[in-house]
């Protein structure tokens, strides 16, 4: 099958890396990635929506949020495999988060539809709330007191081969699917909708289409997202947590998958990295620092950091570039 | 079946009190190529886009091969046959000439998501297809050296060519193509009735032309409807038309009698 | 230009350096000191300070200063685990003063437990808290006593048959003290005429507190935090409600009279210790704390205190400072004297204490009565 | 029914609140189509100023007209200030870049000033000044309607009536007509847009001054994350009644506060947020430009 050639090779050297870090690094450094792997799912999936297909949502979270209390539910109260096999388990579980969004997804698709730029991107941030308000009242699930003792990975090494499995799926389906009809459909959609429609794309239906699979990998993102930090309540899902999908999707660059990587790295990872300066100066700036970061670099390169460039493409452009001098 | 192509019946749009096409009635028979004309303000865009489903009439009924679009949405128009181009051209600017073109091919896509992801041979067969379909067409309008070029780099002339080339990927019964010579000098206005000739006779495809440019029009059209102020004032052969009472009035205004 | 600033942002992952000197006992703290709950944060912490001045200044433990590393948490649940990974693995701290709110203490914990370090909470009320596992314990006492507390007073003290309750759902401290009350209250025959909620943050509570009007209740409990309650009780006596308004610890702060002024006055909340109480330790405590920062100090500031005292004691008294022998030595702690009262640990390592309940009457709290369980 | 018609009052009280923060965004999107996600925060910056005026003055004790005077005018220009420089900073540079890079750096501004303040003021809250007494102008029953009320009803039915002269009646609103519609053309007819650009930020932050002191006097609490929640209501607000239009963010406001109140006094406090969004969602799928926007067809 030459199609899974690529994917797994990836994967291969994601689990090298794996190893490296399982022996490089303490603890600390290894949730960081834990997380940098949840962040980049959450910045993969929404590039679909804001990026490719050029719709803006701001509810995000909600979806997360959905798939986060799917797994954890699931795994503290439904057991039908020996917990040898949990890793399977988890992964079914992971899949049922990704539908349940994916639903959310649809209905959430459906109505807003018909409205464009800060109208949908309001009415995505309503439904993110109302899951969050939701999620708030539900005792069944907790409300302000979350669940806790959500059964995890018992070693790092599998959280992260987990976690390298479902960024590959993801990446290696928004990719392909970007560069097959449909991806056109929603880059056409993107470019111009009146267009598009009389050259007989169905616009909604690929607006629709894009919300559940940007939706479906949130689901799984939320899922890693309860595995990793074992309690979640619903002040973890906050309209913030949208916004930092957003940034994360244009920081990187709109409409390109290693920008939405890369960024996802420089997310996590910045705020934690600024935490020594915190011994320096004694008071804790990180934010400041952050929050600077980010409007220099929407004014320094409005375009994100990779632009809507892929790394192939830099890649290819450098090498000829120094092939050629 | 009778050759009627496509049928305006008694079309009519409203906005608020406006008329701005009061029940307005035409045929275009098949393999025809009608230009629909009349002064600024006339209601040619209107019946346009009423033809492609931007506009729902408030009245009347758009027929194509006898079938009803009523109700219909512009894609799913499209998808029965009947392709556009713009006034002012709206080509998907950020994405490639050869982009452009196989956007307007996914309504023959057979290939599901699983083929996407499992680039199964149906998918790759499917898509090399459409890719050498793209091309062809490209070549026919020699902008097979453009395609990978973005579509904002090509000169206007040839923008305007791709929007057809696009619209023809759809692989249309009728084409309409709405003020194509506009902004255009006299040689490109001359490439562009070379490049409709070449449509009708390679495709046998019905046109609808519309048209300030009246050299043009009265040129290469068969027949032509004539509007002013929303209603049909005049339709026949252009030796019928150039001579109406009625036409020049509407255009030159009436004499002053002294 | 552009160069350099992405190359400064890449080269800052690089800084994570850790200075840890070899005579320095490393005790890690995390606690929020952004975001919403920072004034509670910032209290805990002054405590803690204190209390490693004191101990440092008598020697330290074992012949060793005691060195505080405190990271914030910004109020978030992934901040905190992420905090206290670092604490353990990064500045390899021997144990940690956990969080004030439930929720992060409940995120952070489970960690401490897996790595074997010990984890003391000074303030953490949810009962789920130090079910993380044997590493984890708590110098307060729980939700469900202190919601009976405030029962028995509401039932007893004043007579009180019909009680409203006005909770903040989005928080669980909150919310477990209101369930705590109601079912409590409930079986002492009392009636719960009405439980409405409203979210931290907020500043209008007039819908709320217009229908609680209209059941007329003897008494309202708001087991908030003293942020929302000064306003509450403002809006309260604006429309005219009579009624005591209860709360919890949560209402300790001398903010909550300058926020809430002359309304305030006159409403009691439970509490872990009340600064009129003649007892040595707590005018020791409070002229020290007033000496380092010129500000009376709150339960948080106390509860702060005292975990920093319980947890050197501990150590102090272990054979030698591994996580286990810290462990135990906490478990065995028995009515030590501290400045909320006499703490014992019971085996579920929560703190069997007494509370007191007071009286607001402006900037100082009357004594009322104390609680024992 | 009294209690109904307290609730009426609490709501329309409340909804006034949130009319003063929507017409600073209304303005400045109405401009720039650009939502300043950092509005509520200069509302915030602006109560900070007030208390730290009126502790330098030594006045946070002594309530009357002159206090209130010298904290609005104080509020005032000290938002107006900071609003031009925001815009002068942080969003020229970025006039014609995508939408999506002005959010983020209006989001980032709104995080520095934030957690600015938090560094600056300190993150525990703070009391506002006593600005004026607060009295009962007319009751019956157990029903009252106290001065504040009415004065910040007043205040944003005043700010709406002088926005729309100003916008509509005056020849800088002319021109901010002329950029919020072709920046570009306007400058060839004689309209510098950036200094419109400027004043309408001055506009805008100085009305968020006034909510800040008005604010501050009902609810005398102010803490540097208090512009998070009463800003989304208010942005929300102006989006219901048609982003863009003054008479729409007052009419939005006023919906968004009477249906909280109703919600919580008629229905459960608990899914308050819920069911205000709930009813947003709904009229911006039946209104998809909102109860006064204009739904603008796309020329084809």
């Amino acid at each position: 099958m030459r199609a899974l050639k690529n994917p797994l090779i990836s994967l291969a050297a994601a689990l090298l890396f794996g190893v490296a870090v399982q022996f490089g690094f303490n603890e600390y450094i290894q949730l960081l990635v834990l997380f940098v792997s949840v962040n980049c799912l959450m910045a993969m999936s929404l590039n679909l929506v804001n990026g490719y297909t050029g719709q803006f949502s701001l509810g995000h979270a909600g979806f997360m949020a959905i798939g986060a209390y799917f797994t954890a539910y699931a795994s503290l109260h439904w057991s039908f495999l020996p917990p040898s096999l949990s890793a399977l388990t988890f992964f079914i579980y992971a899949i049922g988060s990704g539908l349940l969004a994916a639903l959310a997804g649809f209905l959430v698709g459906l109505p807003s539809l018909r409205l464009k730029g800060d109208y949908l991107a309001i009415v995505t941030l309503g439904f993110g709330e109302i899951i969050r308000v939701a999620l708030l009242n539900m005792d069944f699930l907790g409300g302000p007191r979350g669940l806790a003792n959500i059964p995890g990975f018992d070693s790092f090494y599998m959280s992260y081969a987990f976690a390298m499995l479902w960024i590959l799926i993801c990446f290696f389906t928004i990719w392909r699917v970007m560069k097959s009809s449909y991806g056109r459909g929603f880059l056409s959609v993107r470019e111009d909708e009146i267009a598009a429609e009389a050259t007989g794309i169905n616009t909604t239906g690929m607006k629709v289409r894009a919300f559940v699979l940007s939706s479906f990998f949130a689901g799984v993102a939320g899922a890693l997202f309860a595995h990793y930090t074992n309690f979640i309540n619903p002040s973890s899902f906050t309209f913030l947590q949208s916004v930092n999908a957003v940034i994360m999707v244009v920081l990187g660059g709109m409409g390109s998958m290693s920008g939405s990587i890369a960024a996802a790295i420089i997310v996590t990872v910045l705020p934690e990295a600024l935490r020594p300066l915190q011994d320096l100066t004694g008071i804790d700036l990180r934010m400041v620092i952050y929050s600077l970061a980010l409007i220099l670099v929407m004014i320094l390169r409005p375009k994100g950091i990779f632009g809507e460039l892929e790394i192939t493409d830099i890649w290819r452009k450098y090498v000829r570039r120094s092939a050629r001098s | 079946m009778s050759d009627v192509l496509l049928e305006a019946k008694k079309i009519t749009m409203q906005f608020g009190g406006l008329k701005a096409v009061d029940s307005v009635e035409f045929q275009i028979k098949k393999g025809q190529l009608a230009g629909l004309i009349g002064p600024n303000g006339a209601g040619k865009t209107t019946v346009f886009n009423m033809l492609t489903g931007v506009y729902q009439p408030t009245h009347g009924e758009v027929m194509l091969e006898g079938k009803s679009l009523k109700g219909l949405r512009p894609y799913q128009i499209s998808h029965r046959g009947i392709a556009r181009t713009f006034q002012n051209i709206r080509l998907f600017k950020g994405l490639t000439v050869l982009e452009n073109v196989l956007i307007a091919t996914h309504q023959h896509v057979n290939y599901g998501l699983m083929d996407t992801l499992l680039q199964t041979r149906k998918f790759i067969e499917t898509e090399k297809a459409l890719e050498e379909k793209a091309m062809a067409l490209l070549e026919i309008f020699s902008l097979q050296s453009k395609a990978h070029e973005p579509a904002s780099s090509l000169p206007y002339g040839q923008q305007r060519k791709l929007e057809i080339v696009r619209a023809l990927a759809t692989d249309p019964k009728i084409i309409l193509l709405d003020e194509p010579a506009a902004g255009m000098n006299h040689s490109e206005t001359h490439g562009l009735m070379e490049t409709i000739a070449k449509i009708r006779e390679q495709f046998n495809l019905t046109v609808l032309l519309i048209e300030h440019d009246m050299k043009l029009v009265m040129g290469i059209c068969e027949n032509i409807v004539v509007l002013d102020h929303g209603v049909k004032i005049e339709e026949g052969s252009p030796k019928h038309i150039q001579n109406s009472k009625r036409v020049i009035e509407a255009y030159l205004g009436v004499e002053e009698t002294l | 230009m552009k160069r350099l600033f992405i190359a400064l942002l890449m080269v800052l992952p690089l800084l994570a350096s850790c200075t840890k000197k070899d005579n320095e006992i490393t005790i890690g703290e995390y606690d929020s000191l952004t975001g919403s709950d920072a004034t509670f944060g910032l209290s805990t912490n002054k405590g803690v300070r204190l209390a490693f001045d004191e101990i440092n200044a008598a020697g330290g433990v074992k012949g060793k200063k005691l060195a505080l590393i405190t990271l914030d948490d910004q109020g978030k649940n992934e901040e905190a685990a992420a905090a206290v990974t670092r604490l353990i693995t990064q500045n390899k701290v021997t144990a940690i003063i956990g969080g004030v709110a439930s929720g992060r203490s409940k995120a952070a914990a489970p960690i401490a437990q897996a790595k074997g370090v010990p984890f003391v909470s000074p303030s953490s009320t949810n009962p789920d808290v130090t079910k993380a596992g044997d590493y984890v314990f708590r110098v307060c006492f729980i939700d469900p006593f202190q919601g009976s507390v405030m029962a028995k007073f509401a039932q007893e003290n004043l007579k009180a048959k019909k009680v409203a309750i006005l909770r903040d759902v989005k928080n669980d401290y909150s919310v477990g003290l209101a369930d705590a009350f109601a079912t409590d209250f409930k079986k002492r025959g009392g009636e719960i005429v009405t439980d409405v909620s409203y979210q931290a943050g907020d500043i209008d509570f007039k819908a709320q507190l217009t229908q609680i009007r209209s059941k007329n209740p003897d008494a309202i409990y708001v087991p908030g935090y003293y942020t929302e309650v000064g306003l509450i009780a403002q809006q309260a006596r604006q429309l005219g409600i009579k009624a005591p308004l209860m709360g919890g610890d949560g209402w300790d702060s001398d903010k909550l009279s300058e926020i809430g002024k002359e309304a305030i006055n006159g409403n009691y909340y439970s509490n872990h210790y009340t600064v009129e109480s003649t007892d040595p330790a707590v005018t020791e405590f409070i002229k020290k704390f007033k000496a380092k920062y010129n500000e009376t100090p709150d339960a948080l500031a106390a509860l702060g205190y005292d975990a920093a005292k319980i947890l050197a004691a501990a150590m102090e008294r272990a054979p030698d400072l591994s996580g286990k022998s810290i462990r135990d030595e906490l478990a065995k702690t028995k009515d030590f004297p501290a400045v909320t009262g006499k703490i014992t640990l019971n085996e579920n390592r929560d703190a069997v204490k007494s509370a007191v309940v007071v009286q607001v009457e402006g900037q100082n709290r009357k004594y009322i009565t104390t609680v024992s369980p | 029914m009294q209690d109904f018609v307290q609730h009426l009052i609490n709501g329309i009280s409340l909804g006034s609140i949130y009319a003063l923060i929507a017409l600073g965004y209304t303005m400045v999107y109405g401009i720039l189509k650009m939502i300043n996600f950092a509005h509520s925060d200069v509302y915030m910056v602006g109560a900070f100023a007030s208390y730290y005026v009126a502790r330098a003055f030594g006045i946070e004790a002594h309530p009357g007209v002159g206090t209130l005077a010298i904290l609005l005018i104080s509020s005032m220009v000290c938002c107006s200030l900071l609003g031009v420089v925001i815009e002068r900073l942080a969003y020229r540079p970025l006039r014609n870049s995508p939408k999506l890079n002005i959010l983020i750096t209006a989001i980032g501004v709104s995080l520095f000033l934030e957690y600015g303040s938090q560094v600056v003021f300190g993150a525990d809250p703070k009391v506002f000044p006593e600005v004026m007494k607060d009295f009962v102008i007319f009751s019956f029953g157990n029903v009252e309607l106290k001065s504040f009320d009415v004065t910040v009803l007043g205040v944003s039915i005043l700010a709406m009536i002088g926005l729309q002269f100003l916008i509509y009646k005056t020849k800088v609103g002319k021109a901010m007509r002329a950029v919020s519609s072709n920046a570009s053309v306007a400058s060839l007819m004689g309209v510098n847009p950036d200094k419109i650009i400027a004043f309408t930020f001055i506009v805008g932050s100085a009305l968020a001054g006034v909510g800040s002191v008005l604010v501050g006097m009902k609810y005398p609490k102010i803490d540097p994350l208090m512009g998070m929640m009463i800003g989304m209501k208010a942005f929300v607000a102006a989006v219901l009644g048609g982003i863009g239009n003054v008479r729409g963010a007052v009419l939005g406001a006023l919906i968004m506060g009477l249906s909280e109140e109703m919600v919580v006094a008629y229905m459960s406090s608990t899914y308050r947020d819920a069911l205000a969004f709930s009813i947003l969602i709904a009229i911006l799928i039946f209104k998809p430009a909102g109860l006064l926007g204009k739904y603008s067809v796309e020329k084809v």
